[in-house]
């Protein structure tokens, strides 16, 4: 039963890969779209290959050294409940790479990004997330003796969205800029997004998939909780609606701000009344809008798709607003402190920034990280696969 | 023989094709294009970022007619095209030796149907 | 167990509204595909919001004003299945300005339509939906005194399909058609619809999600019936297939032909014989092509996506033929009077088609609710969302 | 409760045919999307007619010419699971047709086409599929009593996949090379695909969908097992990375290499160990990879999406790897034979090559099985349908 | 030199450059263009609605040859692009009074690869 | 007047533009077009089978300019438009008779903005 559970939910996160790999596709120009799908893909295969030998043993010490009946699939009824388990917690897992594809694309080089997907799903990720879901490390027990309660973090806003955020921190300003995007007179030139409908259908994909990521983050059917299933809606809607609002029709902006309010939400959902889930994404729609042009315009960082207004700062907002609705004053259902989720989240955050300037930097001094001149002019398509999104109508004659 | 090419602002093709088919032109070829002139392209904005549009979408006509056909062909061009707007358009007018049909390999007059 | 239920139902049903949005995208000219998407999604918004706070009371009488800690969330071991049934429930009421946006799409104004859709979503469809599906009223007491049962309605041919289906008639007929349909000396003008692909999508979305929405209208896990699911199944295959010879090979008739015989299965999916279900599907199927034919060519009504023959007629069909092939007679499970359906159905449609007007003549009349000549030349994508569909290719240079 | 669980992996199989049909869309030439897209939909709905009258009776022996009321929907409490065991196995048997929809694509007859579906999905395949899970004709007694095992196959490595595959093979060969596939002095032109995008949305909705597939397989919820869950993953993976390093990169050879994992694992899913599944997914790769250009450049069979290495070959490497690692030696569960597996997949094999073969050979000697050669030249899309992919942009003006 | 411009039917185009590249013309431009002559574009069908193509789809490809050129070129093209059915289309021949090469600056006939 | 149309490698669009600019062209329309010169187009490969690319892509600029202004434009495009490689392309000088501009029916140098 709790297989076919986390079964039901592991899809759905699979799923959200392809809602990744599409939003990228949509965003990004034409001649990188092969490219966008083929590393969100290959990151997803990356992934799993790292965390299955590495990540899954430095978050929760398990592994898979033994003969199939040995492990605990057939006895005790569990039905190899241990195995969908890192089905599901890899598809999470796999959200890092996929999270920060979205900031560095358009320019990074292929194998390189590879290699730091390896390093970030076999160590960093799984690093923090065993601190907070598995109590590594005693910062849980720590945070509960000294503010009163753990880090509450239902369904990943920090363990996984702000983690992938600002670990694209890192990355993106190790890469600079895509060509042309700043000038020297420091004037921002708008690179048009290539295609709106891909980039919906790829929200589209990541909205319904999220109800996987949160419902299911219960890890059994008798513990889904038709409240967590309530507050995903409310913030999705409210990020959604704000971003419509703020973002002045902007499609881009209001199918991402549906993503804000979710990412918001991850963290408190189980715990936050459904008016608080609302007003959270609200604020994390407004957040992600206004976070976006900053960054690209005033700052001159060229995140693409956005990543780390998306998932860091509202990651980060979840984190911390689930100490704020969660509580009964608001409605919520307790059990959480202001300052337990505050420092949890920073903690969250500083490891993510330090790890992504870490991991990018070694790499890029090792191996080069971005694309040469001439390639990124090409595109990543032609110059990394050989074959252009269209071929038929783009490459013969 | 001349050929009368003008360029005109896209949504006033049927007017002119229309106008043309008037005034006995049976035939015409059309093509898309991107224009530059007094109407220079602009700068637009997304996401408060600027991109800069140097070119806008034309339609170029283009018909070959008999000389004594050039004028009215001209005027009537001219009539349908123009909005007042800047960006309306140019016609040019250049020679043509010698007009081939494929099909029977008439020559010149006989080759304009 | 049953939250869990009800989550996958509900987020295969949000699902579909990707569908409606890419039946949509690729119905209508490219022109119009980003403000199709945008509406959509955002109509999606405005209907959570209208549900929440007054719909769901309308039509249920319950309301959220409590801490969480008393909205039956973790006691009784109910899970807060209220608020997944809320969810569940919202995904319909969100139907039907999803189904009323094919019918008036190229031509409306954003705002205007957002507060139809408020309008319709919080009083018209609840207070249809209340009257049937929670006994208000004493109506369907009454059917049941009167025709000895009471109007069955599983999965809401009549209370979702033809509900809004009709709706769209008024506001259909209140926008007009669109520019250069039809002409002054009476031809009608084809427009071609931009991209086939993007259509068959929206309309798989549709008919995958649909078993959520069939199947999962049991409310538990347990109530879940093979028979609705197997129902659904020949009825869409029904549809699909008479629409391809009806309907000469058209590939939008064919997809849309499936949807056919799920809007007219819904009513009958729990009772009906399957072949009793085929043969529905079959007559669905036609009954789109042909209706689709009379109203454009013939009426002169410009429903662009057909969605008046599709939800409209073939919903009300459906809320009928529960009432011939639900019955013993036919190899159905009975239960059901063809004059209860035939009344309740017809009540249904009553309600939709006075409704419609009048919510669309009113906006009309106060605020319009129709682009300009110019903006609809332009496209609504450009009016509205300053963007088209493919912006790197079509907006710069 | 388990109509619940098959219903949820029905509707994933089902959306297991949008996949089919969008890699299709995506691989096909312009020319022939529409017709790619109708005739998967179709040739579900043929099947699902075929199947119900015809083959789930000649593999189950069921019908279904009785009343609701004695379809064993209401009693039993088993709520029809009868019925929804229909549906997901219908599902599996629609596949065959769009299995061999990829290879026959872009030059086939609408009608003879829909006529070999109906003789396939009615006869041919549920010959074989009740050979194998229903114990039909004592085939698998006889196994058992030779090998000491009867033929295991979860899934439907072979029952599903390499029937599919390798029934193509006869309707490939029967129907012949596109138009200037290959010249008289023995060039192999390359014909390219339309829209990669498309292919990947294919790839990814089927790798999802396969979790239904395969997870559901088990027919009840206490029997979904965690070990096939981590199994199909583990696969899928190891065929898209196999694929991306022996395929250069080619986004075509990743999005599939992920499928030939998929298929090769589903006859020992619930056995192998999860090291096994990744290197079985690894070889179901590079014999994608190597079997597609073996197939298209040496032996110069115009198989466009590459269906027989990949259901074929990969179906049968799936049925005979389980014998190898499915063994206890190998970390398996055991309970299988190398020599029953390898005699079952060869049976299997034998009777879709000579199904294949007879079926198109009939169809071709009486209808004939190809389009004209105008019509090809013309495009599919055009020639059966009279529209194309694109009818605003391409068919005005 | 002349500019030879001729409009043909789409999937005439690989005979015609195979006939230019054999009668020695080894430069040649080619656009898609839309074309209206005798055949007249046409009204077809869609779910009983009917819409208007004014235009059919048409390529023209051009090339600058030597005047002593012309004439076999103009030949060669009538050949390869024939079908005898309306709708083959025209030849067009011009004057050019320079020509450059942009790589060498090389002027007229040195220009003309 | 004359018509100065260059085909040029689209890459080097932005540039010739610039530089038509500077030399006082005002006005200047461009299309996309396909070229087949000695730059052959090629042979590639994809898995493992050939697809022959008969045309690479160009971009063809053309301006009606005065008389004088000649040489100074073709010396301007030269300029910008030449990599040295070879498919850099060619300049084609054609009279045109008569220019009229849409808006107000001015001809010939008047219309030239
Ligand atoms: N000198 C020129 N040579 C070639 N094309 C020109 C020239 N001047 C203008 N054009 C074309 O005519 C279009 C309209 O010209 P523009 O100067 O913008 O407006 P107007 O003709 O109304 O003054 C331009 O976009 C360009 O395509
Ligand atoms: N007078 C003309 N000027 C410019 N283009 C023409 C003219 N006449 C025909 N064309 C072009 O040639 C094409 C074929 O001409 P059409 O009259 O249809 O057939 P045919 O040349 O066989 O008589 C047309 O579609 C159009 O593109
Ligand atoms: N004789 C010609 N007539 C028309 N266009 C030509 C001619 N020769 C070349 N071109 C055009 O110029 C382009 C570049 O010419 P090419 O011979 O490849 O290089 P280059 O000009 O550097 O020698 C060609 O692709 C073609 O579009």
């Amino acid at each position: 039963m709790d297989v076919f559970f986390l079964t039901v939910g592991a899809a759905m996160v699979l799923a959200m890969h392809a809602g990744f790999a599409f939003l990228e596709v949509g965003t990004v120009r034409k001649k990188n779209q092969v490219n966008a799908l083929v590393r969100v893909i290959t990151d997803f295969g990356f992934s799993t290959i790292a965390y299955l030998f590495i990540g899954f043993y430095v978050a929760y010490g398990i592994t898979f050294y033994a003969p199939v009946g040995e492990l605990e699939v057939m006895e005790g009824g569990s039905n190899g409940y241990k195995m969908v388990h890192f089905f599901f917690l890899l598809t999470f897992a796999a959200a890092i790479p996929a999270i920060i594809s979205g900031g560095i694309t358009e320019r990074v080089r292929f194998w390189p990004n590879a290699l730091a997907t390896l390093l970030l799903v076999g160590l960093i990720y799984p690093f923090y997330e065993g601190m907070i879901w598995n109590g590594n490390y005693g910062f849980q027990d720590w945070l509960e003796a000294t503010f009163g309660a753990p880090f509450h973090d239902f369904a990943g806003s920090v363990v996984v969205h702000a983690m992938g955020g600002f670990l694209a921190l890192g990355a993106v300003i190790t890469l600079g800029a895509r060509l042309g995007r700043y000038t020297e007179d420091g004037r921002v030139n708008a690179i048009l997004p290539s295609n709106i409908p891909f980039l919906a259908l790829g929200s589209w994909v990541l909205c319904v998939g999220w109800f996987g990521f949160n419902v299911m983050s219960a890890g059994t059917a008798d513990g889904a909780s038709g409240l967590v299933a309530m507050n995903s809606l409310l913030a999705m809607v409210g990020g959604l609606l704000a971003a419509l609002v703020v973002g002045k029709n902007d499609p881009g902006f209001v199918h991402n701000g549906a993503l804000a309010g979710l990412v918001a939400v991850c963290a408190g959902s189980d715990i936050m009344h459904p008016f608080g889930a609302l007003f959270v994404g609200v604020v994390a729609g407004v957040m992600f809008v206004y976070g976006f042009e900053l960054l690209q315009n005033k700052l001159k960082i060229d995140d693409v798709l956005g990543v780390i207004p998306l998932h860091g700062v509202c990651g980060a907002w979840g984190g911390i607003a689930a100490g704020i609705f969660g509580s009964t004053a608001l409605g919520g259902a307790g059990g959480v402190t202001f300052m337990a989720q505050l420092v949890g989240t920073l903690t969250g955050v500083a490891i993510a920034v330090a790890g992504g300037f870490l991991v990018y930097a070694v790499i890029n001094a090792t191996f080069g990280i971005r694309l040469s001149e001439e390639d990124e002019h090409m595109g990543a398509d032609l110059a990394i696969h050989q074959i252009s999104a269209n071929p038929e109508e783009d490459m013969s004659r | 023989m001349k050929q009368i090419t003008a360029i005109i602002k896209p949504f006033k093709l049927d007017d002119v094709k229309d106008a043309l088919l008037e005034v006995g032109v049976s035939g015409m070829s059309v093509s898309e294009i991107r224009g530059h002139g007094r109407q220079k392209g602009h700068t637009e904005l997304y996401r408060g970022a600027e991109y800069i549009v140097d070119f806008v979408p034309k339609t170029s006509i283009s018909t070959v007619v008999k000389e004594e056909q050039v004028d009215v062909v001209v005027e009537a061009i001219v009539k349908a095209a123009s909005t007042g707007k800047i960006g309306d358009g140019k016609i040019f007018v250049t020679n043509v030796e010698r007009v081939v049909r494929i099909r029977t390999g008439e020559e010149d007059a006989d080759a304009l149907s």
